[in-house]
């Protein structure tokens, strides 16, 4: 399924959709957002000056389709469900084309292929109403603000948290996890060469190590196998060596000077 | 009843209201009667009546300030004829405003809750996901449990945080959806 | 001066001592005159005279709240009278908000329970202590028994009081990734 149309500001009183011109070569339209098919539908009807308990539906679907093209050309993500409500257009009109079966009963109502549309239609109307009616309250509500900050604030905020928080914030978690072991795998691919040269830069530059400091900065067993092996390679091959001060006290690391 | 017995309770009372309106003021959030009856130990029509006199004391003397019922409770907030020059104060600008989807759904929600993803499809023809997401970011809407039937799909409804935005004192604040009708046809 | 002058210019002055009501009001801390006179542009000398009228109403109507000066500004305070019922009214607020720290390790309680510590440990990847004793405090969480391994330390798992403040029938009310599923994508 694609990602509807969404999350453009919409202000009920200002924007609408409208083709502007329509010319052989091109067709420029203003369009305002329509939330759905339904809402397009609803236009298109409302553009026609049709009844909506008597749609034109030959006509009304011929708009549909040209719009349904248009955003396609624009390149407007064009929602499944608008490609789906395209479909449904296209079967009613063509039911309605159907000759009515003779054997049908006279008095035996046949049931108008536009009638589930119709109730979806005005069902779907009461709701864009009543968004309607959520956003003018919002506007004025947004002209009305609260206290700042006192003293007491600070002391006795509620938990204010939902289950979406907290599936929210455990998501975080597993992914700073993630993250984590993800960096550890990358410290683990300091090889042995690069452990050597950093120690050796080291010890140039400060003149002597201690083991132990070493040992203790290193985060895992693996980094500390490295510098092990690092050290005894240093010691074995430059001019280097290892001095304990004093029996079980630190070993250091000295450069030989020659 | 003597003379300054009654003063004495008109004192009693006065002391009363001034403590309502001080803690109206205090309280972060809108504030119950409920609650104000608890802390003050009085009749809750007592602490009411006292509202509603504070109430129409605020309007009458035309000042900066209201107390309003709003998410179940009575806060006190700075009157809308106010506005631009508190924005300009505050730096703020008006907060973005909600989708056509957003609220499109945010409308299904309010009157339909508890109820599906599915079912918001079903009403608005279209898929609401990233409206849902915005509004549940939004704290606008919460999340109401699982729904007992095939798939067991989480189940959405409005938030006290709803209530505030839109400043309604409680869900049967809202007009009645069939009202509607009469209004598209 | 004629009078229609005299009314408008009148109606203007009410308007901006509602505004410098309403601003004192919003303002985090003490706002001063100079800051109001800027916002309103008007002359500090009006303003300040309003102020004082606002003031010396707030003090005749015997409100609960004050206009006062401090730290070289207005700010909007209870009376001093009131602070009993202040003090017993704040009281009555739960303490504190959960850290995130505290809601992090919430999380992963509810979702990994029963878990220990160096199970949390290992997945928050900091020390939860604090936090534990925060939720077990707000009985958010509660032992459940020794894990019988090495050290056998203590598990923890949600409480019933957890499964009240989030709005849960039960555990497997607990919303998960995938009842989202298609709100993330």
């Amino acid at each position: 399924m694609q990602t509807e149309l969404e999350q453009y500001s919409f202000d009920f009183h200002k924007e609408t959709a409208e083709i502007v011109a329509e010319s052989r070569d091109e067709l420029k339209i203003k369009i305002g957002e329509f939330a759905g098919p339904l809402d397009l539908l609803l236009y298109l009807i409302r553009q026609e000056q049709a009844n909506i308990f008597d749609i034109p539906i030959a006509t009304i679907t011929d708009e549909y389709l040209k719009f349904v093209r248009l955003m396609k050309k624009l390149d407007i993500a064009v929602a499944a469900e608008f490609l789906v409500m395209a479909a449904q257009l296209i079967e009613i009109k063509s039911r309605m084309l159907l000759p009515r079966d003779p054997s049908a009963e006279d008095d035996e109502e046949i049931e108008d292929p536009r009638k589930e549309l119709v109730d979806r239609l005005l069902e779907y109307e009461k709701f864009k109403a009543a968004a309607e009616m959520l956003y003018e309250k919002s506007t004025v509500e947004q002209a009305v603000f609260a206290r700042g900050k006192i003293d007491s604030d600070e002391h006795n905020a509620e938990i204010n948290a939902t289950v979406f928080d907290l599936l929210t914030v455990f998501e975080k978690v597993l992914a700073r996890h993630k993250e984590e072991v993800k960096m550890e795998i990358h410290r683990e691919e300091v090889s042995l060469a690069e452990m050597i040269r950093r120690l050796k830069t080291r010890l140039r530059s400060e003149g002597e190590l201690s083991v132990i400091a070493i040992f203790t900065e290193m985060e895992t067993r693996r980094e500390m196998v490295t510098a092990f092996v690092a050290v005894l390679e240093i010691v074995r091959a430059e001019g280097v060596k290892l001095l304990q001060r004093k029996t079980f006290g630190d070993i250091i690391l000295k450069e030989v000077r020659s | 009843m003597t003379k300054t017995a009654q003063a004495s309770e008109k004192r009693e009372l006065e002391d009363l209201s001034r403590a309502v309106e001080a803690l109206i003021f205090v309280s972060d959030e809108p504030v119950t009667t409920r609650l104000l009856s608890d802390v003050l130990e009085e009749d809750r029509e007592l602490i009411e009546a006292l509202i509603e006199d504070l109430v129409k004391a605020y309007d009458e003397r035309n000042a900066g300030l209201q107390i309003r019922q709003v998410a179940g409770g009575w806060q006190l907030s700075t009157r809308t004829e106010c506005h631009e020059y508190v924005r300009k104060f505050l730096k703020t600008r008006p907060s973005a405003k909600l989708s056509l989807a957003a609220l499109e759904t945010l409308a299904v929600i309010a009157y339909k809750q508890p109820v599906t993803v599915p079912e918001i499809l079903e009403i608005r023809g279209v898929q609401s996901a990233s409206a849902i997401k915005t509004l549940l970011e939004k704290r606008l809407i919460v999340t109401k449990g699982l729904k007992e039937t095939v798939g067991r799909p989480m189940q959405y409804g409005t938030s006290k945080e709803f209530l505030l935005h839109f400043g309604l004192k409680d869900l049967t604040d809202l007009p009645s959806i069939e009202d509607f009708q009469d209004l598209v046809q």
